[in-house]
């Protein structure tokens, strides 16, 4: 029998491709023989925009770049200005950003477990793991105003303190949500159909996701031990105590699943954080509006929820970044889709590109 | 003449039923999906949002009905009423009451499972007619699903026929006692879950996956044509449960007359939301494992049932 | 590991590159002569560094500065590895044999320096269309829709 | 609910999900499924129900831009109130968040802001007399003060604070042309009178407000001049005496009887005042140096810092002339007396202190300008002996200090074992003042501490007899002259409260403390020079240490008034024109035509263009004045439907003309740039 291969654009406009990404897909059957991710749909240049602005300006672009977890490039990139400024950021402030990242990434894991059951079909189980997400957008919207790109962390400092009854109110959420996560998990990683979907499914070598690149609960979903924050610490987060779970299958169900207990871990290391919290300044002391670094370079990463986000900052003394680039987790995690899709059908290639948790906002810049 | 006058008439009640039943069914879908998904569903037109579907219709009928430029325009016109119209001769045979049928036949049992099966060619033609990849992907994901489910569906509704004696199906609701529920228990689910297949519902909708195939076979189609598929899918979901609920479980028992209509719609109600709750319920099972579970689960489940039948008939 | 190690293993391995080692803003760098910086790339790979982090160029006048970010887990450290490439015939050798991470940054360097990376196996335009004239990353690039800085900013 | 005892433990790996696979596994876990839909079917929805359960929205929500106020066209309010009740206005302010910092860290409150916007408008005199209101020696202190209104001023974010200390000198010098047209004596309006011992800043303030509010006053001073502390320990080269008698002349002329030369404790007695008067302040200061119980400090070439400057002041001669002087500590008196050292002729100065450099306590711009002078600064040492010969000194043994607070703060030097010889002829103990009353306290039940220090109440300034209070540095210890002004309110509040037989304290609004961060220099590159602070003529270094002539030579009136056109008007709710809000802009969404010329900081129009605007909010958190906010409107209308209206006036202005411009599109008065008749 004779057959021919059918070629497949899924995307840029696909109910499941998590933004605007093109995927060239070769099928034999419903088996996938090629997958090339086409991306750039979404690029707006930041890198460049950034070099037309002043430090403060850039802030809301990072916004933009992971617009799922906005305080993340926020952060990110404060870091790079503050350790290129020498700029002493005080404690309260960085623990109202540890606070803030941590509840940000429970808010994007949310929308990675989410999508990951929505590639699934499984509904409901998405809107589950949102109406947690709506949750964390509600305390970051009494925190910032916003709901989705927070301006929240600036060179320095946070913008704005916490507002009276903050604290309760994340405390409530911290209470409940680990209960929910396990219900999730019973609900929908616990589900027969779903394991069969899940399981076996996209499986990423530790080796190959070391070679490639791959980082955060993508990478830790294939074994790879690897967590900056608590492999390169940060910030304070050296004064937590706090689990990374790991992975042994690489799968998809391995990497959503990763997700769900760091979600888990993420409310113990706010809970501590909320108990270490002390008044003070929020802001570092005598910040000048304009700042103008001296000249040299600067990179910094934190822990993002899609992996390691690391922002390199060229100063020329200027109030302007010279050069700026972001080094995305989502881009490199999104390289390696050929090399574990292939071979696949096409649902699950889906759910393996799901599985990946990519934002073409930060891929594309 | 007047057979023919008759037969036009049960035609157009039968296409009123499954419209009205399509209508309300997609409001108490949007009802289920939503207090299941802690949502509240439609809740601004009418009392608890029950007339959105007034408004709804009348937005399908004035959009714009688009064809695209490369397809097969007839065959493309034409599929949405190809896949219809076995779904509304199907309702012919079913049996409301004891010894009452639109359309009572001899073989009514065979022709309610045959006919509708004849959706799947219209599946294939809308796909073919689209000349589109993912509903091409999604036209022959249908088929396959579709024949396959066929058989554990068939062998589901064997030992009601087995018992009953006739493929009559007055003659089966007649037949019906009480004791055959715990008796034919393992068909009822199976016949559930092979239907729920046949009519490319959740978590058997791989043929429209909306997250890999976009719409699936229809992905192209807009409008009424599209309304009309799903009012296809609907009137499957309703003859399908409607059958069943006739014949597994007895139709109108334990009442009769007038009351005995009443369970009848009730049951076929509680059939329908089961139905609901399972598509947001389950994630959606890929292509191989939904043969696999077809072969190595249902069918052989049948048998066993068929057995257990077996055994008991020359007892009664 | 704290940098000081690091510099002093490095320097160990390239005795003659030691002055080129730099530590500002707590990051080690070190800068290598182009034709050198596969080689170097090797050697610190068999070092430890398992990771290529990140891969990016910065446009420094007459020359392009290409920038190499590696990062060990085994170590916990990491340290920049610089080379400078001549503008008016920007070629470096590509790094995929080593890191096959390098392939996609490699083509985004490509993309938005121009930038070519020999040995690459599919260098093509990554985020802009095929068809893109220019490298916009590039301080000469000109666009007659990037609007100008108004005067009082 | 204790959250961490069960909180659920990371499996060691997650492959492993909540149940096993195999068939019944799987139907028991597809049944499990379904109770949790049901579950969730039966409970509570999580959304809200629209439009019967209304969202709110947070109050940091940013909506579209809104600017109000015309570019200095609106008034901004003037901080006026009775001193009784001048507290209670700042702190409503403060409160609402409308307290510029200049006036919320000023000690005297002063209406800084104020003062740049009458002088900006040309109204000077109003100025000076705004000003006076709480800082009762506006030309003395716009010489002396150690101004933390300019440290607190929000234009340190931007590039350099507004030059408000010399903006009061300038507007003194304006107010003295006028000066004998403005003056007459306040109305007696109380029958009770008041005396006062001291006619130091805290005396005089108290004074001020008494005879505002109608009391007979009466002050008695030591010296045969007025002024106190000012007149004896400020060095002539940064206050010139003329200066100090005209304004305390003014108070006087306003009512005040003025005794001087008249000792209480020798020629009067307190007891008798008491009796005489139905209140007694007390704002005697401190009259006496405190030197360090080491050997050798009775030797002769050992003095105190006060008697040091008083000679130097009076006579112009301290003994010091061709000798070498080394002053001890690092405070504002230690600079003075350094610099004093060099005017009356010493050969060479050397000033040690226990600090290091960046801890000195003196300011900073002191100390800079002592160094110019060629004084030598020695840190990080401390006194250990006076060396002498024969009586005389001969040098001074220095110890090093390792750090001179301890970690929570306090004063607890550590000293390290090295040791230096400085050879010295005279030696100057700049450490600090201490109080000396015991002669003034003779003969009445005034307690006195051990230390030999006035028993006061520290904020009602009451002393253990009812009817004496006391303010001023003998109350705070040594301080600054603005901060002994501010006692001198508080105290003649007290003093009011008393004789109208009010509670003290009561609803009495203490002053309060805001705490503004203070700032690093900004980055002023790129800034043009019209937006630059206007920098104080100085005299040469090499000049100005030969006499007693002023080192600050003042701002001219072109000058003084763009200086004052640079406030910012904290708070006030007007658009200043600054332009910060553009230039913070990523999006270039608000647009600015301005008027680029020389002095100019006139703007044409605010275009605020919302297709552009991200809502990131940074224009209006660098606002200064809060005259740019975001409105709740735009977004929410999306479920208020009622304000799905756009108030045009709130929000974006017609392409032909803004509200920043004015109804005649003309700019703010003072700005030179002629006006057009009509936009």
């Amino acid at each position: 029998m004779v057959t021919e291969e059918l070629t497949l654009n899924i995307g840029p406009s696909h109910p499941s491709t998590h933004g605007v990404c093109r995927l060239l897909v070769r099928l034999d059957g419903e088996i996938v023989t090629h997958v090339e991710p086409i991306i750039g749909h979404l690029h707006r240049g930041i890198e460049k925009m950034a070099e037309n602005r002043t430090y403060l300006q850039v802030v809301p672009l990072t916004d933009r770049l992971d617009y799922v977890g906005s305080m993340y490039a926020n952060w990110a990139y404060c870091r790079a200005v503050e350790r290129l400024a020498g700029i002493r950021v005080p404690e309260r402030a960085e623990y109202i950003r540890v606070i803030v990242c941590e509840l940000q990434r429970i808010a994007s894991h949310m929308m990675g477990i989410g999508s990951s059951a929505a590639d699934t079909g499984a509904t409901s189980a998405f809107l589950y793991a949102f109406a947690q997400r709506d949750l964390v957008i509600d305390l970051f919207e009494e925190l910032c105003g916003a709901r989705l790109t927070y301006n929240y962390v600036r060179p320095g400092g946070v913008s704005f303190d916490l507002p009276d009854g903050w604290v309760e109110r994340c405390r409530a959420f911290t209470a409940q949500h680990p209960k929910a996560m396990l219900e999730i998990d019973g609900f929908f990683f616990g589900n027969a159909i779903a394991r069969a979907r899940l399981k076996g499914v996209g499986v990423l070598d530790p080796d190959a996701a070391v070679a490639w690149g791959v980082s955060g609960p993508s990478a830790r979903g294939s074994g790879v031990d690897w967590d900056l924050r608590r492999d390169d610490p940060y910030s304070v987060y050296p004064r937590f105590d706090f689990d990374v779970p790991i992975g042994s299958n690489g799968d998809a169900f391995d990497r959503a699943r990763v997700r769900l207990w760091e979600c888990i871990e993420s409310c113990r290391i706010i809970d501590q954080a909320l108990d270490q919290l002390e008044p003070g300044p929020i802001m570092a002391d005598g910040l000048p509006r304009l700042l103008a670094p001296r000249p040299g370079d600067a990179y910094d990463h934190i822990e993002s929820a899609r992996g390691s986000l690391g922002v390199y900052l060229v100063s020329d003394g200027s109030p302007r970044p010279y050069r700026m680039k972001v080094r995305s987790p989502a881009f490199c995690n999104l390289a390696v889709l050929p090399l574990i899709a292939v071979g696949h059908t096409l649902s699950d290639l889906l759910v393996i590109l799901g599985s990946l948790d990519p934002v073409f906002g930060e891929v594309d810049r | 003449m007047s057979s023919l006058l008759l037969g036009i008439l049960w035609g157009v009640a039968g296409v009123l039923v499954i419209a009205g039943g399509a209508v309300i069914g997609v409001w108490w879908e949007r009802k289920v999906a939503g207090h299941i998904q802690l949502r509240y569903g439609p809740q601004q037109i009418g009392p608890a949002g029950s007339l959105q579907m007034l408004a709804d219709v009348p937005k399908l009928l004035f959009k714009e009905d688009i064809v695209p430029s490369g397809a097969d325009r007839p065959l493309f016109k034409w599929a949405p009423l190809m896949a219809f119209a076995p779904v509304a001769a199907a309702m012919a045979v079913i049996p409301f009451a004891a010894g009452w049928a639109p359309f009572d036949t001899s073989v009514g049992v065979l022709f309610f499972l045959a006919v509708p099966s004849l959706e799947v060619v219209a599946i294939l033609v809308a796909a073919w007619a689209q000349r589109n990849s993912y509903a091409a992907i999604g036209g022959l994901r249908a088929a396959s699903q579709m024949i396959a489910y066929e058989v554990p569906r068939t062998l589901a509704v064997a030992p009601l026929v087995l018992l009953a004696g006739s493929l009559r199906p007055t003659e089966v609701v007649a037949a019906w006692r009480w004791w055959w529920l715990p008796l034919l228990a393992i068909a009822f689910v199976v016949y559930l879950i092979a239907s729920i297949a046949e009519m490319n519902r959740g978590p058997f909708d791989l043929p429209e996956a909306e997250s890999e195939l976009v719409a699936g076979y229809f992905a192209d189609y807009s409008g009424m044509r599209w309304a009309i598929f799903m009012m296809a899918e609907y009137g499957a979901v309703i003859t399908a449960s409607l059958f069943a609920a006739a014949t597994f479980l007895g139709a109108g028992w334990p009442f009769s007359g007038a009351l005995g209509v009443v369970a009848l719609v009730v049951k076929t109600s509680v059939l329908v939301t089961i139905v609901m709750w399972t598509k947001w319920t389950l994630p959606r099972v890929r292509q191989d494992q939904l043969l696999r579970f077809c072969w190595v689960v249902l069918v052989p489940a049948t048998l066993v049932q068929l057995a257990i039948v077996g055994v008991v008939l020359p007892w009664m | 590991m704290r940098i000081e190690e690091l510099r002093e293993r490095v320097c160990a391995m390239y005795p003659d590159l030691c002055p080129l080692f730099s530590i500002e803003f707590g990051d080690g760098a070190i800068s290598v002569p182009l034709e050198r910086v596969h080689s170097a790339a090797a050697d610190l790979k068999e070092m430890g560094f398992d990771r290529l982090g990140m891969v990016t160029a910065v446009d420094r006048g007459e020359e392009f500065e290409i920038v190499y970010r590696l990062q060990s887990r085994d170590l916990r450290a990491g340290m920049f590895l610089k080379a400078l490439v001549p503008r008016s015939d920007p070629r470096v050798p590509s790094m995929c044999d080593l890191w096959p991470a390098a392939n996609w940054q490699e083509r985004e360097v490509y993309d938005l320096f121009g930038i070519v990376f020999e040995g690459h196996p599919d260098l093509r335009r990554i985020l802009l269309p095929d068809d893109w004239e220019g490298h916009p990353l590039r301080k000469d690039y000109v666009d007659e829709r990037i609007i100008p800085r108004p005067d009082y900013i | 609910m204790d959250v961490k005892r069960d909180r659920p433990v990371v499996p060691a790996s997650v492959s492993d999900g909540p149940t096993g696979d195999g068939l019944v596994a799987g139907a028991r876990s597809i049944a499990k499924g379904f109770a949790y839909t049901a579950r969730a079917g039966v409970s509570k929805p999580l959304t809200v129900r629209y439009p019967k359960e209304k969202l709110t929205v947070s109050p940091r929500w940013r909506g579209p831009l809104a600017l109000r106020g015309v570019l200095g066209r609106d008034e901004i309010p003037l901080l006026r109130a009775p001193s009784y009740a001048y507290n209670e206005t700042i702190d409503g302010l403060y409160r609402a968040d409308r307290l510029p910092p200049c006036v919320g860290s000023c000690p005297a409150n002063v209406d800084a802001r104020g003062q740049a916007y009458l002088i900006a408008d040309d109204r000077v005199v109003e100025a000076y007399e705004l000003v006076r209101d709480r800082n009762i020696l506006p030309g003395v202190l716009g010489r002396i003060c150690h101004h933390p209104c300019e440290s607190a001023c929000k234009r340190n974010f931007f590039d350099e604070p507004i030059a408000i200390r010399p903006l009061h000198r300038f507007a003194f010098e304006e107010y003295r042309k006028v000066r004998h047209e403005r003056i007459s004596p306040f109305p007696r309006t109380q029958g009770k009178s008041v005396c006062i011992v001291g006619s130091g800043p805290s005396g005089l303030a108290a004074a001020y407000d008494l005879l505002k509010l109608g009391y007979r006053v009466v002050m008695y001073e030591r010296e045969r001049k007025p002024g106190g502390a000012l007149n004896t320990g400020v060095p002539a080269y940064r206050l010139p005496r003329e200066v100090l008698y005209e304004e305390i002349d003014d108070i006087v002329g306003l009512g005040l009887e003025l005794n001087t030369g008249v000792e209480v404790g020798k020629d009067v007695t307190l007891p008798s005042l008491m009796r005489e008067h139905d209140a007694v302040l007390l704002a005697v200061g401190l009259q006496q140096s405190r030197i360090l119980p080491i050997p050798g400090t009775d030797a002769e070439g050992v003095v105190g810092a006060l008697e040091f400057l008083w000679s130097a002041n009076f006579k112009h001669e301290a003994g010091v002339r061709g000798k070498r002087v080394l002053v001890i500590g690092g405070g504002n008196v230690a600079v003075d007396v350094a610099r004093c050292a060099l005017r009356v002729g010493a050969s060479e100065v050397r000033l040690a202190c226990l600090e290091s450099e960046s801890e000195m306590p003196c300011h900073p711009w002191e100390i800079a300008e002592a160094l110019d002078e060629g004084v030598i600064a020695m840190c990080s040492l401390g006194p250990e002996e006076v060396l002498t010969k024969h009586d005389t000194v001969v040098g001074m043994r220095m110890r090093s200090c390792l750090s001179v607070f301890d970690e929570m703060g306090r004063f607890a030097p550590k000293f390290g074992d090295e040791t230096t010889d400085v050879p010295t002829d005279v030696v100057v103990f700049a450490i600090g003042q201490a109080p000396k009353i015991d002669t003034i306290v003779a003969g009445t039940e005034l307690l006195v501490s051990g230390r030999g220090q006035l028993v006061v109440d520290g904020t009602l300034f009451t002393t253990s007899v009812p009817g004496v209070f006391a303010c001023g540095e003998i109350v705070t210890g040594p301080g600054s002259a603005i901060g002994s002004i501010a006692t001198g309110h508080e105290a003649a509040v007290s003093i009011h409260r008393y004789l109208q037989g009010l509670p003290l304290d009561g609803d009495r609004v203490a002053r309060p403390v805001p705490v503004y961060q203070k700032h690093a220099p900004a980055d002023t590159r790129g800034i043009e020079s019209n937006r630059r602070r206007a920098v104080m003529p100085m005299a040469d270094p090499e000049e100005r240490a030969k006499d007693f002539r002023q080192v600050e030579l003042g701002l001219t009136r072109q000058e003084a008034t763009a200086e004052a056109m640079r406030c910012l008007r904290c708070e006030s709710e007007v658009c200043v024109g600054c332009t910060f809000c553009a230039r913070t802009c990523p999006d270039y969404a608000i647009k600015v035509e301005r008027v680029d010329e020389a002095g100019a900081r006139c703007l044409t129009r605010y275009d605020l263009d919302l297709t552009k605007c991200c809502f990131c909010g940074l224009c209006a958190e660098q606002c200064p004045t809060k005259a740019l906010h975001h409105t709740g409107q735009y977004e929410l209308s999306f479920w208020h439907r009622d304000l799905m209206v756009f108030d045009k006036g709130e929000m974006l202005r017609p392409p032909t003309g803004t509200r920043a411009t004015g109804r005649d599109g003309i700019s703010p008065p003072g700005c030179p740039v002629p006006r057009r008749e009509d936009g």
